[in-house]
């Protein structure tokens, strides 16, 4: 789960990391009145789940009140990569002597967290890591005891020579391993961590990902989730236990298996159509995900066809094909179906569906084929 | 011949009074698969299937000799029954749970390494030899006894591949489900290296998707020091960066993880990766004609 | 350091452990008030550092207000071997059904803390593990990971067949396992953990003990020392840097290293005299640490000669003769001083005292019999 | 010959800028010890007593070859002084420091013994190899090249025995206090083990107190697997029970840890036990001349 940089902050103050105090405003006048409290230059950002603000412009430095307040009007009206804007933060500048990058998060390969540390601050460091890898600072944490104190000071030795900065640079990376660990976080990022020029440390920019399957243990996290910056058809699909993902294309798919959902999506482009969605109902066959499924799929505009792809393992095939009947019966539809059921009670499910008006198919690049097809005279039609 | 599962595994079922612990017990038990025990704190002494009940895995191993065991249990509390395995001495845990906290998982392993044990998940259907027996939800009825062995990171895209293997004639060594979340236990070289050293394994099918490098670790594995022929499929080229698809693990993230990373590393080690899931089973089929 | 049994149960409590409420009675009446407000049959608990108490009477049932205030009132004039009671805590009786022994400890031999349990409550634990050590259930916690769940259940179900009971005590050990670790503890312990008639789960009677050497970074625990309950002279000498334990003796010694220390004790012993006390100076040869440790030992009435045996490594012997010479010109000791310097610095140290009127030995085994020769003049003169 | 130091060995001090580090530096060197560094986190690039800082134990492990570190530094951040050593591969770290918490050393010691090395203390006056070089705080003038191991839980009495040895012509090959606390990383027994194997030593002193069972663990080791003679000596036998003599390890608690109980175990296992400090040097100058 994603959380804004105002939460993250907010965060990593309860986890003694050294963050400058914030307003978060959803209007122009309460960011000039957090401007007017501050007394002091402030910058005010866009708060989006997205990366890049600055270079889009949602990121700007205020030197009064007035502009603050203009400030924050231009960013409340933007959209950054197709998100709209509804909130800044606003918070006192600082004048930066150095700025580093300071990030934990998990090293598959490892299997254990990893700390990065990097002299320049504010950069990509997913870019950093790809082209000029030897300017990352990488120390493995233990798996079970964390980040060790003297790791964090060899870490922070590579990047500061100077003894008050590395010394203080390694406190920070303490804590951020306490609040990775306490959070359950995928990742806790500080971007830039910045020395002022009176020599103290500031955490700029934070970023943090929680563990999704960590949230039921921190049920006060799950609060900090924006509902509103989230795609209306997943939240809903959450809600009723289905992953669901929406993509542009016009062909949409039901699927059971996260895997078996890819390649479906991927035979359907291989096929030179363009899948609709991302859609993975789950191992259990409880007739009412099929209903959900296709209201969600339903509801965005672009489908022009849809196909079921379901191989019976646990999930039994005619208990999907009970939940095709109904949903036929009471809505019909706007667009044709094409449905493979394979697997568990495959048999039973054939005879069930025969009455209905649905096309079926045996093979999986059958069924993608054939809803490709109908997606195309569907587009040709209209 | 198999790997990690024969007709002689004795196996427990952490979780065994669980709806996903009982159905799946019978079935294994249906498949012949020698289910010896089950644990669940507090139903000690009772009896599921007519398999009985312990209190923990200790005792469970202590009174039945067990050498395998696949947790069901629920995720918050899955890592401690895969170290409460490991710790009584189980050599391979399978775990089916999904939705493990990953941090749990980065504790876990390395007491897993500690005990010289195998764990083979977490959120993975399993492990079947078709014939001998099997250890998870893996359907039976799709496999048949053969030479291909099949590794996977998915479940049912497992399931449709071996399903057309087995209706091509084409049978299966073992079939293992590694799992689809970012830290597992048995990672694809595990699996590549005990099918190679395996003679009742003739070629592999590998199944890989997006999200980290284990693929990449994979093809330079075949290249270097494997024998047999490899056939690979990955799955979720079309899948959007950033997200997670469905699998804890399935996401491209930074720009690494990609379905074509992966290809590319096949293909750069000889390997030939098909295009979609049928195109496994005809590569396999020419692959097979040509030894 | 140890704590009183309200204090633990306090700290417990706030472990999420099952303490029932109690009150912390000074006097009868305060005793009588709190089993008005519980209002059923209360206990009342001598509050001492010293095991054994319901043995030695300092626990009583009270059945009725009256009752409470009368039970408290014998109590709170008792002395329990040797210490006065102050504190009474007064709580709820509860039905028991079973009880059981709950411990954590460290485990020396192993070098990691061990949960023990025993199916029998209340028992000396260290009498069991002498006696009958088969009755005791040790569970070595991880020394990284403590105490895992698993662990704990495996323990539990040892002691409690039925399942229940048996997860209901794992998760005390959890608990219990947690304040452990968390309070730097070197024992917690709860004896009895009852399961009451209505199958809850109690923690009775809490112990704690904490490592001295863990309280700078728990200043809040170091509050909950009893000054009170501790020897006024040993306290001082803490305050001042010194480690002293008081005995029974009439020869005193001054000591630097406390292997060196418990040997002069020994060696008095072994010639027939009667040590007066343990007291390391510790290593850095501060002369006011001279002045101090003649302080204290004289402000003992049984004194009757004072030795010094002092092996300069760190510690300088012109450093502790400074100290001496000054403490026999402003007040000069009222008990003969036997004084053995050795090694850095050990001639000028004896010019300096040449002077002085002071008995100077230069064996160990001399400086021991000359006090006690002395100790034993003083003794017939008076 | 000797065991653990030797005239090669290369020893940085961890917390050489603090009082105590920098005054023993001094002190070592005087006693030609080979003090190749020093780490002070942030007093990187300066020097002490002609002795170059260095901010990590890594680095100045790189740059100085050393293979022995002595740690100064205060209590409560020891612990990682510690790891820090055995981490940057230093094989022999002796720990000073009195006073770390307990827990700090159960977290710690498995981590030295993951790493191969060898912990002396904490809470411990250190190592000396008369003639050859000394780590740590034991008074070189009072020591003489020898042949008699000395291993010691305790400082000043050790000072007082060694004192009494060299006064009475006998020699040391090395002296070792292995601390006072509960926890400590070599025990009686490994040193024991040390000198049974070292062709420089011919006979042991052994100085235990109060407090464990790890005198109870030499005694059997001496009976079951020493040649050479030892000759022991037990403070505390008028310690009141369930009191801290000191040293955080010097307790009895619960009747176990008496003085009674280990000297009768050396008794039994055949180890004279001398009465008093002074009995120890009679003791062994008997042994000797019986050799």
């Amino acid at each position: 789960m994603n959380i804004h940089e105002y939460q993250a902050r907010d965060l990593l103050r309860r986890h003694d990391l050294p963050v400058p105090p914030q307003v978060v405003a959803s209007t122009p006048e309460e960011a000039a009145n957090a401007a007017r409290e501050f007394d002091t230059p402030v910058v005010v950002k866009a708060q989006v789940h997205a990366g890049g603000r600055g270079k889009a412009g949602g990121v700007k430095l205020a030197q009064s009140v007035d502009d603050a307040r203009a400030r924050a009007e231009e960013i409340l009206g933007m959209q950054i990569k197709g998100l709209d804007v509804r909130r800044v933060l606003v918070a006192p500048a600082v004048d930066i002597a150095r700025e580093v990058y300071v990030g934990i998060t998990l090293d598959r390969a490892a299997a254990r967290p990893v700390l990065m540390l990097c002299a320049e601050g504010g950069v990509d460091i997913e870019e950093v890591a790809r082209l000029t890898p030897e300017k990352i600072v990488r120390t493995h944490l233990d798996p079970v005891r964390g980040l060790q104190p003297f790791a964090a000071r060899a870490a922070s030795f590579q990047v500061f020579s100077e003894g008050r900065a590395a010394l203080g640079l390694a406190r920070v990376c303490l804590r951020l391993a306490a609040a990775f660990a306490a959070l359950d976080a995928t990742l806790v990022e500080i971007n830039p961590l910045v020395v002022t020029t009176a020599g103290d440390i500031l955490a700029i920019d934070a970023k943090i990902n929680l563990d999704d399957n960590a949230l039921t243990r921190h049920p006060k996290l799950e609060s900090l989730r924006d509902l509103d910056a989230e795609d209306a058809r997943e939240r809903k699909a959450r809600a009723r236990g289905l992953s669901y993902i929406h993509l542009d294309g016009d062909v949409a798919c039901v699927v059971n298996g996260a895997g078996l959902a890819m390649a479906t999506m991927d035979l359907i482009q291989h096929y030179g159509g363009s899948p609709a969605n991302f859609l993975d109902i789950g191992g259990s066959s409880n007739p009412e995900k099929v209903t959900t499924a296709l209201e969600i799929i339903q509801s965005d505009p672009n489908v022009r066809a849809i196909l079921f792809n379901i191989f019976g393992g646990i999930t039994r095939c005619d208990d999907v094909a009970q939940g095709l009947l109904t949903v036929i019966e009471t809505s019909p539809p706007r667009v044709p179906l094409v449905v493979r059921l394979i697997g568990t009670n495959e048999e039973r499910a054939r005879e069930m569906l025969a009455g209905a008006k649905l096309e079926t198919a045996s093979g999986m690049d059958e069924v993608v084929q054939k809803a490709i097809a109908a997606a195309r005279s569907a587009g040709e039609a209209s | 011949m198999s790997i990690l599962l024969d007709a002689k595994t004795r196996v427990l079922v952490q979780g065994i009074t669980g709806r996903d612990g009982s159905f799946h017990t019978q079935q294994m038990i249906a498949y012949d698969t020698r289910v010896v025990g089950g644990v669940t704190p507090g139903k000690g002494g009772q009896s599921v299937h007519d398999v009985p009940i312990f209190d923990t895995v200790a005792s469970a191993a202590r009174e039945t000799d067990a050498n395998a065991s696949v947790v069901y249990v629920p995720p918050l509390v899955a890592a401690d029954a895969i170290c409460e395995a490991v710790v009584a001495g189980i050599q391979l845990v399978v775990c089916i749970t999904e939705g493990i906290p990953v941090q749990d998982m980065v504790r876990t392993l390395p007491l897993v390494h500690a005990h010289n044990a195998r764990l083979v998940g977490p959120n993975c259907p399993g492990v079947i030899t078709p014939g001998a027996g099997k250890i998870g939800i893996l359907p039976g009825n799709i496999c048949t006894p053969g030479d291909v062995g099949v590794v996977s990171r998915s479940g049912t895209l497992t399931y449709e591949v071996v399903y057309e293997l087995t209706r091509s004639g084409i049978g299966q060594s073992t079939c293992i489900g590694i799992g689809g979340d970012p830290l597992i236990g048995t990672r694809f070289i595990d699996v590549l290296q005990l099918f190679e050293e395996d003679p009742g394994t003739r070629a592999v099918v590998l199944i890989g998707e997006i999200g980290g490098t284990d693929e990449e670790e994979a093809a330079e594995f075949i290249a270097s020091k494997m024998s047999k022929p490899v056939v690979a499929f990955i799955a979720g080229r079309t899948a959007p960066p950033g997200r997670r698809m469905g699998h804890a693990g399935a996401i491209v993230s930074g720009g690494s993880g990609t379905a074509a990373a992966k290809v590319e590393a096949f293909q750069a080690a000889g390997v030939e990766v098909a295009e979609t899931p049928s195109g496994v089973v005809e590569c396999m089929r020419s692959k097979l004609s040509i030894q």
